[in-house]
């Protein structure tokens, strides 16, 4: 019962929607069962979060070093999560005044659109900006022409930047568009990196991907790989 | 340490200082809004909403100084400083901003999965008359209930059951059908996209004429290495054969082409970085600084 | 009395009749939408002579910038209407921009219905209807447009299933040793002498994506590997389904380790589902704790990079595995060792030990080895089209055209 | 041994961080533009747009959030603004939460310089709908099942530039801007490559676009992969429509492109100096 059944379904649903590509009155199913995931992953917010508050309850009360900022985690999450699911400051809809909820959660002006703007996205977007920094640290440290495919991988590089900026692309104005050298052209050769070599080298990797997946698709329709059933 | 305090507290004072002068002078993240009054014809009940406007439309009648979006702009800058603190060093104030960040972000991505897909999808579709009379009244009046919903609910329960003390495995059920689901849809769709579209594409002529019967170099070239070049890529990929003699020397030339692949990648990369924090900075001097006018 | 009655029909037709009513579409057919599920109906007219879309095509030579459309009131609109079988009243169901002579007709049941198709022009005036035409749906059980495309899937799937079989009956297959995979172990050892973590990140998407499911069948083996040297394991996810399953699995590696006593649920927790949440805590995490080694097994995306130069100034191992062709280059670049696309995939085969699972990957062998024989095949007979007939990219003429159109949009069309 | 090359090898990263800061920021205040050349790519996209008869409809996702504005803004803009004097109807819509911040801002743009433009005739926001690439699917063959309503909550059936829509298969042109999963790819992969009828051009990052190119020509006419190539289009567009180049913040991809411009240079430096760090200091080279 424990593993039987769970590798029974998933053996039917999923052969069934790979059939499903073949048999058209059976496409709309599919749909069907996109939108049922996002509400499991709903039902599975429960776990996650009960999970995050566990955890930083825990720290606190043993004291763990650092339990502050559990606190902090803690009422930045009930806080958010509190204004978020009362639609608190969220005015009703302009064209149904009279029903309080029917307003957009994120509605401007709302208290957790104020969240959202001010606190969240600056969090997220400086967080990834961060990268611009990574890069010219990981450039200095990592990218070294100490063997022939590192080498190949910084002589590429390096060239794609430079075509990459404005003026690179005129280092070689003085070729003629027109000359038998003109694949000598920044743009050009840049051109044919990306377009070509780019292109053969990205098509491989995603055959392969392609390979890869229905591999592993199969054997976890097939009950081959159990992994993601843990044991008994 | 101690030399390192004070140099702090200099800088403080100094960029405290200098803020200060932004605010008076240029009212540094100052947002400005105009209201909207909207009025229920038939109850007479009217709500008000208040929206942002350019700062030029500051002296415009009805235009009020907004406090509480004035202080956002305030929080996003010390947010976004907070973040970039953590280059020099972990300090408290990254701590905070991470705890924080870590905290409202979770409760975000599952207040949007309740209202978007919990009452928006489930809740809408099983109740639309309970729906519609509250939270989504634009709902035909006329939608019957779709039982269909009942489905993922039950899969829903048995996925919490495992908080239950006994018969937790049946939350692997749910779980199956939806790896299952997924697994049968990928497969799908990357063998027709990535995996027969991508050869449908190399199948190119290895020698070129023009229409005019003359021989075109630079394509027949191009074609060459592209299905060449494609070939070689493939055979490093090959896990049955050992990379030895002739094999070994394919997927030589194969590794060689896929680094050349990745610096490609990397190059085209750093250009979507930077311009990330172009994006921030950006932030950071006009609409919280106000330099060079605002947005 | 005549002169009234005329005197009427002028007031009443006066309207429509200085507006010039447009002339209707024409020539209506109705057919069955071919390799749908039976709901649908296709409907094809031919345009209205008012339609600017034709005036647009005989006058091709006229510069169309400086001469304004030659129509005072030209079409905007086609409206289509549908009559029920049995019922007596035409329903408008819906319209279509000017220039368009199709619809498809959808939401129907199986019984007939007949159209009429209505031009409506930009003062509002509408035609006379076109003739009627009438059709039924038929339901298609097999959408025969993908039939080769579905022979050709089954050939690869069948390959993968057949080796899967041929290991289950105990013939040992050959797959080369893929580089990085023993560095997983080396990379245990170290931690373990360390005293320190081994950090293992699934990934940042839900466990719906294939290379999530990889990245548990390496976890599996890695949490086996870290119970047998009794090393920490640390796992944070980004989606409470994914935290769940890691759990499922890990906790079967202790077990299957012999190990179930040294399980710890709390290390494998859910942080948050947003990206960058998750890259603060985790980069954060790596500072304050400094573990030894790094497994980066999954979908990732911007993460990359943030997380292997942090990692590195804390002085881990790192093993990324991911078929993310567009971070690739950067765990290439800053990672010990690196699985790249299909070897991610193989390696979850690879480290099961099992044999079936390896028979997988000589499945795989089968899927390139067919696209290796379309690409040199195909490279082989389009030459041979250029020759035939230069400059026709490859596609040659005559009956050898039919063929490389048979392989090109028969096999591997769409 | 301790000479200045071994110095530069036990380089404190955080001297390039603030080499990185200062390369960014100062480009950015001085506001210098500089020339941009045009690559056939671009040309390619701008057609799309250009070509299509005037009022064409066209379906435009934006599946971005603010952590890629620095990059995707310029070209959403661009797009808008094009599409706007071309008066083409935008659907605007979005498979990303967070996209819906980035619609009203467009949005707000058409307000500010093309008053004109009426929500419901000539543009629409169809808003958000979870799903991932499942929306996608589904619009493919039936729109008005997933939006029975706009973001505001207002039924299809009383917006006009919405009667007769049934599906996207009925829009001449997608134009996407992207910055990730799902994104471009899910949009060619679902929608473009089985649907014939639909076209497609696309914005995205830098990053994206190493994995897109071999979806073009076949299954995509073009994109613009980060700002160099928005500078480009905004170039293009001046061109054949000059009015918008009066216009303030209309070559922000040129402004952008200039610290891009210094970054990238510097990027190179750091990367040559790296290997002479290496090369001066070699018998303790590779990585550490």
């Amino acid at each position: 019962m424990k593993r039987l059944v769970p590798i029974v379904i998933a053996s039917i649903v999923g052969f069934v929607l790979i059939l499903a590509k073949f048999i058209p009155p059976i496409q709309s199913w599919e749909e069907n069962v996109v939108l049922w995931f996002d509400i499991l992953a709903v039902f599975a917010f429960v776990l996650g979060g009960g999970n995050l508050i566990l955890n930083h309850l825990k720290k606190i009360s043993d004291r763990q070093a650092g339990w502050g900022f559990s606190v902090i985690t803690l009422v930045a999450f009930l806080g958010t999560l509190t204004v978020g699911l009362l639609k608190i400051g969220v005015p009703p809809n302009e064209k149904y005044l009279d029903y309080v909820w029917s307003g957009d959660y994120q509605a401007e002006g709302s208290a957790f659109w104020w969240v959202f703007s001010y606190v969240y996205v600056p969090l997220a977007s400086t967080m990834f900006a961060t990268l611009a920094f990574y890069i010219s640290s990981a450039a200095f440290r990592a990218f070294r022409a100490n063997n022939i495919e590192a080498s190949l991988l910084l002589m590429t590089a390096l060239l794609v930047l430079v075509a990459q900026t404005s003026s690179g692309p005129m280092l070689t104005d003085f070729i003629p568009d027109d000359s038998s050298y003109a694949i000598f052209k920044v743009e050009n050769i840049k051109g044919m990196l990306v377009n070509l070599f780019n292109t053969l080298g990205t098509r491989a990797i995603m055959i392969g991907i392609a390979l890869g997946v229905v591999s592993t698709s199969l054997k976890v329709l097939l009950g081959v790989d159990q992994s993601y059933l843990g044991g008994d | 340490m101690k030399q390192s305090t004070m140099v702090w507290i200099i800088l403080t004072v100094i960029a405290g200082a200098y803020l200060t002068t932004r605010v008076v002078q240029y009212h540094a993240g100052a947002v400005y809004v105009a209201p909207k009054v909207m009025t229920d014809e038939e109850s007479g009940r009217s709500v008000t909403t208040w929206s942002q406007v350019p700062d030029l439309e500051k002296d415009s009648p009805g235009v009020e100084f907004s406090f509480v979006r004035t202080l956002g702009i305030w929080v996003s800058a010390f947010f976004t400083l907070a973040v970039f603190s953590f280059l020099v060093g972990d300090n408290v104030i990254y701590k905070i901003a991470e705890s924080i960040f870590v905290g409202a972000s979770a409760a975000y991505a599952m207040v949007v999965g309740f209202w978007a897909a919990f009452m928006g999808i489930f809740v809408g579709r099983l109740a639309p008359q309970f729906s519609r009379n509250t939270f989504m009244p634009s709902l035909e009046p006329d939608v019957s209930p779709n039982w269909l919903m009942l489905l993922p609910l039950a899969m829903g329960i048995m996925f919490l059951w495992r908080l239950m003390p006994a018969g937790g495995w049946i939350s692997r059920w749910p779980l199956a059908f939806f790896i299952a689901v997924f697994a049968g849809l990928r497969l799908v769709s990357h063998f027709e996209a990535d995996f027969v579209v991508q050869i449908r594409s190399t199948l190119l002529p290895l020698i070129v004429f023009a229409a005019d019967g003359s021989f075109n170099l630079k394509a027949s070239l191009w074609n060459s290495t592209m299905v060449f070049g494609t070939l070689a890529c493939l055979t490093y990929f090959f896990f049955s054969v050992e990379h030895t003699g002739v094999a070994g020397h394919i997927s030589r030339v194969g590794i060689y082409l896929l680094m050349i692949t990745f610096g490609v990648g990397f190059a085209l990369t750093v250009m979507s970085r930077y311009s990330l924090l172009i994006g921030r900075m950006n932030f950071l001097l006009k609409e919280w600084l106000h330099f060079g006018g605002t947005v | 009395m005549r002169i009234f009655i005329t005197l009427a029909i002028i007031i009443l037709s006066g309207g429509t009749l200085l507006a010039q009513q447009p002339t209707p579409p024409t020539n209506l057919k109705v057919a069955d939408f071919v390799n749908d599920a039976g709901d649908r109906l296709q409907l094809t007219w031919n345009l209205s002579e008012d339609d600017p879309a034709l005036d647009g095509s005989d006058a091709e030579d006229a510069s169309t910038e400086d001469v304004p459309a030659e129509l005072d009131n030209p079409i905007i609109q086609y409206r289509i209407d549908r009559q029920t079988s049995g019922d007596s009243e035409f329903e408008e169901v819906g319209t279509v921009d000017a220039g368009i002579d199709e619809y498809v007709a959808k939401e129907l049941e199986q019984q007939k219905y007949t159209f009429r198709v209505i031009a409506i022009a930009a003062d509002g005036s509408v035609s006379v209807p076109s003739e009627t035409a009438s059709g039924t749906p038929i339901v298609q059980w097999i959408d025969k447009s993908k039939i080769a495309f579905g022979i050709f899937m089954l050939i690869v799937c069948g390959s993968v299933v057949y080796f899967i079989e041929m290991a289950k009956a105990g013939r040992t297959l050959n797959v080369r040793k893929i580089a990085g995979l023993e560095a997983i172990e080396e990379a245990v050892g170290r931690a373990t002498e360390m005293g320190r973590d081994c950090l293992f990140v699934p990934g940042i998407q839900d466990i719906n994506d294939i290379q999530t499911v990889a990245g548990i069948t390496v976890l599996s083996r890695v949490a086996e590997l870290t119970a047998e040297y009794d090393a920490g394991l640390d796992v944070p996810t980004t989606r409470s389904l994914v935290m769940t399953t890691a759990r499922e699995t890990v906790e079967g590696a202790y077990t299957a380790a012999g190990r179930p006593d040294l399980y710890n649920p709390d290390n494998i927790y859910y942080l948050t589902d947003e990206q960058f949440g998750f890259v603060a805590a985790v980069t954060g995490k790596m500072v304050r704790e400094k573990p030894a080694a790094c497994f980066y097994m999954g979908a990732f995306y911007a993460e990359s990079l943030i997380f292997a130069e942090t990692a590195n100034t804390v002085g881990a191992i790192q093993i990324a595995g991911t078929a993310m062709p567009s971070q690739l280059p950067f765990f290439v670049a800053a990672c010990d060792y690196v699985l790249i696309g299909e070897e991610f995939f193989a390696a979850s085969a690879y480290l099961s030990g099992e044999p079936q699972q390896l028979g997988s990957l000589k499945g795989q062998d089968v899927g390139k080895f067919i696209a290796a024989i379309f690409l040199i095949v195909g490279a082989v007979l389009m030459t041979v089209g250029e020759f035939i007939s230069p400059g026709s990219e490859g596609e040659g003429s005559g009956m050898f055209r039919e063929v490389i159109l048979f392989i090109k949009d028969g096999l591997l069309g769409n | 041994m301790n000479t200045i090359w071994h110095k530069l090898a036990d380089l404190d990263r955080r001297w390039l961080f603030a080499l990185t800061f200062l390369a960014i920021g100062i480009p950015l205040l001085t506001g210098v533009v500089l020339p941009q050349k045009v690559s056939p790519m671009v040309v390619n996209v701008f057609d799309a747009i250009d070509t299509l008869p005037e009022g064409s409809s066209i379906l435009m996702p934006l599946d971005f959030d603010p952590s890629a504005e620095g990059e995707l803004q310029p070209m959403a803009n661009a797009f808008v603004r094009h599409c706007a004097e071309k008066k083409h109807k935008i659907y605007f819509m979005t498979i990303w939460p967070q996209g819906v911040g980035m619609i009203q801002r467009q949005i707000a743009l058409l307000k500010k310089e093309y008053p004109d433009y009426q929500y419901g005739k000539d543009y629409v926001n169809l808003g958000y709908r979870p799903g991932y690439e499942g929306v996608i699917k589904l619009i493919t063959s039936d729109l008005p099942k997933l939006y029975d309503s706009d973001q505001q909550g207002t039924p299809v059936s009383q917006i006009p530039m919405m009667q007769g829509i049934d599906n996207i298969q009925q829009l001449p042109l997608i134009v996407n801007v992207s910055s990730g999963d799902p994104g471009l790819k899910q949009w060619v992969q679902y929608a473009a490559t089985p649907y014939d009828s639909i076209e497609i051009v696309g914005g995205t990052t830098g990053v994206q676009a190493s994995t897109l190119y071999p979806y073009i020509p076949n299954q995509m006419i073009g994109m613009l992969a980060g700002i160099k190539p928005a500078a480009e289009y905004e170039k293009v567009m001046f061109e054949k429509y000059p009015e918008i180049e009066e216009r303030p913040e209309s070559n922000l991809a040129h402004i952008f492109m200039t610290s891009q411009e210094v970054a990238h240079f510097m990027l190179i430096a750091i990367i040559i100096l790296g290997n002479l760090v290496m090369w001066k200091t070699s018998g303790q080279g590779g990585r550490s």
